[in-house]
């Protein structure tokens, strides 16, 4: 992999429905076209319209997968982006903004947050600013950041006299691209990569893209190229440009899911309704299987509620197809019955859970990881089931194929860890090694007569059979009561300890025949002295933390929580004189794990709990705050 | 529905499994297990491709007596297994047995949406009025200001009528008929298992131990049979046109319940296409291949689609 | 307290619907008229009619709460009874049986498990008896058991006669009175005292009560005296005679709750039902609050499903009203999302929860302790919750009462654990101590003029705002989102920060309050080198077994998970040289949170996961053994 | 219903917090917004004793714009919590406010079970057709075959009609009014508020952003008053014998949506006894003290009753 000559951090902001996605999307498949790896981050309200929405993101030779809380360039659509990360831009760094909105007071932003506005409009009075955009372009220059103020009308109405459109109004439809066009422009991005980006966020109509376009002209004719980046040298492979939400979507349908039901939520529904979009996948005419159908099908069902999707995709699973639902934390608390009928059917189903601020509605559409505990507790009664978190969308994306492997196989639920900051995060990815990937199909009992099979005769420590509806020749009873071999149900005292036992065993079972290194990962020196734990999405902060912190540490990631990896965990942290465990929940849940399965106390736990992510920059200081002091608790506090 | 291979013709009996139902004597339940042991030797259902998949309750146990496959999952969840099940497998003959309170009370929600899908399953509902298996409290269909033996207060819900609420949902087969009727209930229960959508088959149910009010001889007193009333009675929809006058009629005649309850088939509609078949307005191999039967990787475990044949716009 | 003159345990068995339950509450209240405490577990199948069902029992003359694994006399319904039960009679004892019934096969029995039946035949075989009564009554004579067969067709004629009825029919009605009458006069209760046990469970009425006189007459002039014990000479207070449902509907009503949502459910809805029928409680006149109502209202609403009950409770408590829910592990997993929700929105319910064998329907009239993590984890995010677990039917109804303070205090969902073993046990039980109850009412906010209050400003550290609705003056608002102190909704970063830990510093203060013997008891001597630790239901037989063992041991029962009372807990077992942990699952939940928040590793863990309770015995040989061997797991079969 | 102190005159603007409502331009909501305002004004309701319980979903955000008690809930369950609240304290004014997702999809079983309970609280549902706040997937309202928006495919569940399922469920007022049209809205919700019941007011509500079928203009080329096109329209059962015939009418009317749309009351009965007093028939005092002021303790905080009172058959 090359050196790492390109690494910048940028932002684009403005007001939610105005056009933040598009600007955003324009800007990552724009620098992908020059040729750089990115990444770029989505927050915004549960909102339709007007409250603040922003991407924050990185661009660099390499893949990239975190951000810093600091940012070279601002891109604004309104003033309130420039407003509120006043103190998000980098000394030497550059905000674009709107002079025309110089005056605005921060009251005439109507959606303004009212404690934000409270804790800003104090900060503007304790640095004697005025309390408008054009006070914090002066804040912004008292830190070293460019301020670099331009007319957008009087830039959309050039636009518009070259496209032949007059009324402003009509024009403000340009101002997403314009805005994130200026800062391409002063990136030195070569122009003709920004047809790329124009086609991707809005089509590829001539004549939309031909004012787009226009667009983007008079955006270089008007900023300079300051930071000269110019197309990557790189010449990386191709590679895909998604997020978490649509990475996911894929691994499921190569992994051979067909069945994905849900009830719509943020952030899980985007998952399903990308499916649902292209829920027909044409086969290459060349392949074998091609023969039987020249196009695969996957079922996408829009629930009545979460105890629909869930009891659907138990049903499909039931049939003998594989299935998956996918949900957020209120809806994964409507499946906790459904889950624990699985385990009790022996029924697998992957349950795909994005986390998200809880509790209750909470934050719909921020950050969390405060449903550990509750995926592995999830439903009454004791059954195995899988929990394994993913680090970053790549994972996630092999993750989602290993889940419909694991919940064929062993039959159980398997509930994929994943959270608001992996769903709606892009990022240019390598492409999969194919060949890597294994789907493994379970062997289908089929008989020649219609006859009566016991599904639940297995031996202690094995699998129950695999009968599929309509393909099998078999009936079967299945219970969600305790029940005999047959499915029928019995309360037998004996009985119900021993079949107890039989879908208990399957723990040890799973836990022996998947290998140890998808249940944990050790990154840099076995032997460091200082071991950063943590657990899902934190992975590519702390990775990149630890890089610039340098020295004797390793960094241990926990996937698999259930069943848990005791004895490499238990190795991989034995030198360790210290353990730091990082993770964006209140209770420090990642830890309380750690501590009931391997006894391994962490010295300290750096927990946010904020609806947002850690930064990079944000985990530098704070763990090496934890070496210097041994403090048992740091919590974050980092707002972007 | 779909094609059924006859390969020999079943008896009832060839239908029945060891176990011994641990209904109470007398239960209301016997005679709906009848009828179903009748109706699929008469449909003569190839066991393997017939699934019942009922909820929790006493009309729940019916799938441990019938040797077809058989799904007793959740209280109040049978519907959407069922339909996971369904479209899995659309050549499946599938149905949902269930009691008052799981499918109208805890089930409610599901009960709509299932007509507002008409996917092509019969719902057989046990309608004792009560809740039989948790010791007799009141049901969803029990009327107000009745008291039944193991309530202590006369009931304080309304009544909700199950054939008003399916038409209401969109039920493109809605039917009434009586457990101790074997002969009534086997027609009906064809019927709506032939039927192409979504089907309820409302059981009046008597529940002996529990339901101390509607009984054998309330029931008896009250019954008779539409088209017996009016021979000229026509539930069927042949023609779109035909649809509205005859929802209509259905919905007005589902109005009566009290002194005279009537059964028999209130509305039949094949005009209304399948949510299988809506589904496979976008899915297309869905009806030809069944779902599980095609493909999910190539014979040596290998993916059978990449990102770059699937997602060619996503590439940079 | 008296001595334990006697102490006997007891059994009657028949199929359910055809007066077993009668029969054993006419033996209960029979030996209670007598003087005696007792005692008696009801094990029952998930069925309306004819499966085989009994009650488990022990008398003595002071309070008991726990079986053995063998009785001393067993009174039987029918012969299917007689077959079951083969094994549990302790040699000496009695078992009573119909003759009638002495050729019946066993596939005669047509709703015998299967699975039991197997096994039975089995054993018969093996011990080369034929598979009939006749069998049974022959293995009973072999184990040195008196097997008193009489004609109860012939002794029913003879009941018929002295009371005009001669259809056998319709004196079959008269057989479960009879089974424990023949049991009673064996045992040497004074007749009168039958009188009282008749009118308990069949009511009053002059005929009803004679004629079942006449059956009491019949069997004692059938039977002999044979154990002898007379009316107790303990000479024991007033006593009430409940089960756990029922002392926990009683605790609840006389801690202030006044609103019950249920759906019906097994084994909660009794509690629930139980209140229904008494929903009107008249004051006694002299009170002063009787000049405001003289007869208080308790509601109770069958719900049309767990989420309407859990979130209708929710409503009540939001309103102003001591409010709970009453639900078993398939209704629990439903409430999730409900109870998430009185997180975030800070509103204290007592859910209580009647364990029972699962996971899914699984057991649904057996019993289990399967849901405590389930119980500490359930609903998505993270929020302060209480969660306590009762140990007997006398702390049920003490904690019924607190858990009533504590959740309108705190405003936080409390979880109140207890399971089917307490709920359908019932029990001779001291009446309470009243001048030990408080009922502390929190203050309620009033004002003058309607006001706009904001509910959530309340420092760090202390209690949300007390408003009832239609007394405070106050409009407030409220949210499951995150929100301001006026419960808008906001999603400033720093809001909430704080507004999460303002919620969850709750837990701390809740730790301090709750006195820690709430927490946590220890039952002998601190200094012991044993510690036996439990929680829930196990208690009595716990602390009957190491009565019986004797020797250099303590129980330490934890009764709070959350907030867990880590230093208190560690301070108990602080000299413990051996720690054995006992408890009704497979999974060793209750072990898991002890290591998880004290670093404490049970040496041995006596799990049960078989749908039944502890016994004494086996508990007795099961941590000798553990004390002998070592074993870390060993796992408890006994079927009674 | 409960009795209104009257101190002051209050104005809309009275019933308006700080909060401004985060709604897309020209949202439907702002309609039905003021409309709640006016109709507290009219009826001068104490805000401290008028509860507003909402869901999850752009709708359910109107609470906060409202002074009043606002009770900001869980998708698909205001109806239960509000019926905790109503049953706390009969005296308090309930409303519910939801969106079609919130009462007929994940809520449809509460909707049904509030009809047959008859609780004295009024439903106003904001029916955009759509998921709003979850960004624009189909309702249980959008009719089967049109692709809105933001959906990939022609929505393939058929559209239940909120009227008609009211009627089916219990409600004893049902009406239908359009969130444009203040003033229509205005009188309907005064009623639906002074209705001794369970009240629907079903509010067609464009969603300008993600509703892109049933517009404004779609809606007005629609709708008509039902009593302008019928002036012997009379809704009100005045006589228990009326019910039946009135029901009837009301049901048949309800069958009307299409290219026609009826707006107006449908349906209202008074004489079916309310939830509250149907409980009250076995707690007395519940009408007289509102359980929130019912005492739980003596002053010194000992219990109220014994068990020597309470139970005394079971003392042994
Ligand atoms: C979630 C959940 N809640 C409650 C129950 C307890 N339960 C078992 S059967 C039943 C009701 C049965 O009534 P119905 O559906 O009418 O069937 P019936 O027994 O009358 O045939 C209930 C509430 C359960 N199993 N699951
Ligand atoms: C249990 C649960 N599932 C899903 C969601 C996500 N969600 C939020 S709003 C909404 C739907 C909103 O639609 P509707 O009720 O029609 O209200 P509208 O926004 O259209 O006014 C959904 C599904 C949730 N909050 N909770
Ligand atoms: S309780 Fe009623 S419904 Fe249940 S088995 Fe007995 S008679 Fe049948
Ligand atoms: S999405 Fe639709 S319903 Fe929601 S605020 Fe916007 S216009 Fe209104
Ligand atoms: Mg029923
Ligand atoms: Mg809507």
């Amino acid at each position: 992999m090359p050196q790492r000559r390109v690494d910048l951090y940028w932002l684009v902001g403005g007001p939610q429905g105005r056009g933040v996605e598009t600007a955003a999307m324009v800007f990552l498949r724009s620098v992908a076209a020059a040729g750089y790896y990115a990444y770029g981050r989505r927050e915004y309200w549960s909102n339709i319209a007007g409250r603040h929405s922003y991407f924050l993101g990185r661009i660099s030779d390499v893949p990239v997968w975190s951000v810093k809380s600091k940012v070279q360039i601002l891109m604004s659509i309104d003033g309130q982006t420039v407003i509120e990360h006043v103190r998000d831009v980098a000394p030497g760094g550059l905000v674009i903004y709107n002079k025309d909105e110089e005056n605005r007071q921060f009251e005439s932003y109507t959606m303004f947050s009212k404690k934000t506005m409270a804790r800003l409009t104090k900060h503007f009075k304790e640095e004697g600013v005025e309390t408008t955009v054009r006070g914090a372009v002066e804040l912004y220059r008292r830190n070293g950041v460019r301020a670099l103020g331009v007319s957008y009308n009087e830039l959309l109405r050039k636009v518009g006299e070259r496209i032949g459109i007059r009324d402003l109004i009509t024009l403000g439809r340009f101002v997403s691209t314009l805005s994130v066009a200026l800062g391409l422009a002063a990136l030195g991005i070569p122009r003709d990569a920004l047809r790329a980006g124009v086609e991707f966020s809005l089509g590829k109509r001539p004549n939309i893209v031909q004012q787009n376009m226009e667009v983007v002209n008079v955006a270089y004719e008007t900023v300079e190229n300051v930071f000269n980046l110019g197309a990557s040298n790189a010449n990386r492979d191709k590679a895909v440009l998604w997020n978490g939400n649509e990475a996911v979507a894929v691994g499921k349908i190569m992994g051979g899911i067909r069945f994905v039901s849900f009830y719509p939520i943020t952030p899980a529904a985007d998952e399903a309704l990308f499916i649902e979009s292209r829920p027909s996948v044409e086969l290459d005419p060349s392949l074998e299987e091609a023969k039987l159908v020249d196009r695969l099908g996957v079922i996408t069902i829009q629930a009545e509620d979460e105890l629909a999707a869930v009891n659907a995709a138990s049903g499909a699973a039931i049939a003998g197809l594989r299935a998956s639902t996918t949900t957020s934390g209120p809806g994964f608390s409507l499946m906790a019955e459904g889950i624990s009928f699985m385990g009790m059917a022996e029924v697998g189903v992957v349950v795909t859970l994005w986390m998200r601020g809880g509790p209750s509605t909470g934050l719909p559409t921020r950050t969390s990881q405060a449903d550990l505990r509750f995926a592995l507790h999830t439903g009454h009664g004791e059954f195995p089931r899988i929990v394994l978190a993913s680090g970053d969308v790549e994972e996630a994306f092999y993750d989602a194929i290993k889940t419909a492997n694991w919940a064929e196989r062993y039959q159980v639920p398997v509930i994929h860890l994943l959270d608001k900051n992996l769903a709606s995060s892009y990022m240019v990815m390598p492409l999969p090694r194919y060949d890597d990937i294994r789907i493994e199909a379970t062997p289908v009992e089929v008989h020649s007569e219609p006859i009566l099979v016991p599904r639940y005769d297995y031996p202690l420590g094995g699998l129950p059979r695999r009968i599929v509806f309509g393909v099998s020749n078999a009936y079967i009873h299945l219970a969600g009561n305790e029940h005999d071999e047959y499915g029928d149900v019995d309360e037998d005292a004996e009985l119900a300890r021993t079949m107890q036992e039989k879908r208990l065993k399957k723990l040890e079972l799973i836990d022996r025949e998947i290998p140890d290194e998808e249940k944990v990962r050790v990154y840099g020196d076995q032997g460091s002295d200082v071991a950063v734990v943590s657990w899902g999405s934190t992975k590519r902060a702390v990775l990149d933390a630890l890089d610039e912190l340098g020295g004797n540490m390793m960094f241990v990631q926990l996937r698999m929580f259930q069943p848990f990896p005791t004895a490499p965990v238990r190795e991989a942290l034995r030198k360790a004189r210290r353990v730091i465990f990082v993770e964006n929940n209140y209770m420090a849940q990642g830890a309380s794990v750690l501590r009931e399965k391997t006894g391994i106390e962490p010295d300290t736990v750096i927990v946010k709990y904020n609806g947002r992510p850690f930064t990079v920059d944000e985990l530098v200081q704070l763990i090496d705050s934890a070496m210097r002091t041994g403090e048992r608790r740091i919590v974050a506090y980092g707002e972007l | 529905m779909s094609s059924v291979k006859v390969t020999m013709r079943r008896t009832p009996a060839d239908y029945k499994t060891g176990s011994m139902p641990d209904w109470c004597p007398a239960c209301g339940d016997f005679g709906i297990l009848q009828a179903l042991l009748n109706a699929f030797a008469e449909l003569n259902l190839d066991p393997a491709n017939t699934v019942l998949v009922s909820g929790i309750g006493c009309s729940a146990k019916i799938p441990h007596y019938l040797k077809i496959v058989g799904v007793h999952t959740l209280h109040g969840r049978a519907i959407p297994f069922a339909m996971g099940i369904k479209l899995a497998n659309p050549t499946l003959e599938v149905i949902v047995d269930g009691g008052d309170g799981d499918l109208l009370a805890i089930g409610a929600g599901h009960f709509v949406a299932l007509g507002r899908r008409n996917l092509d399953i019969a719902v057989i509902m046990h309608d004792n009025a009560v809740y039989g298996l948790t010791k007799g409290q009141a049901g969803p269909t029990l009327p107000r200001g009745i008291k039944v033996k193991a309530i202590p207060r006369p009931n304080v819900h309304d009544a909700v009528n199950p054939v008003l609420l399916a038409l209401a949902s969109g039920y493109t087969f809605v039917a009434r008929t009586y457990s101790y009727d074997i002969k009534h209930q086997v027609e009906v229960i064809k019927q709506a298992i032939q039927h192409r959508g979504a089907a309820l088959v409302h059981i009046l149910q008597p529940c002996p131990t529990y339901n101390t009010f509607q009984t054998r001889e309330w029931y008896e007193q009250r019954i008779y049979r539409i088209e017996e009333e009016d021979p000229s009675w026509d539930p069927v929809v042949r023609d779109p046109g035909d649809a509205w006058e005859k929802y209509n009629r259905a919905v007005n005649k589902a109005l009566e319940f009290g002194d005279r309850i009537p059964i028999g088939v209130f509305y039949r509609n094949e005009t209304v296409p399948t949510f299988e078949e809506r589904m496979a307005e976008s899915i297309p191999s869905m009806l030809k291949v069944p779902p599980v039967m095609q493909p999910i990787a190539t014979k040596d475990g290998k993916p059978l689609i990449t990102i770059e044949r699937y997602l060619p716009d996503r590439i940079v």
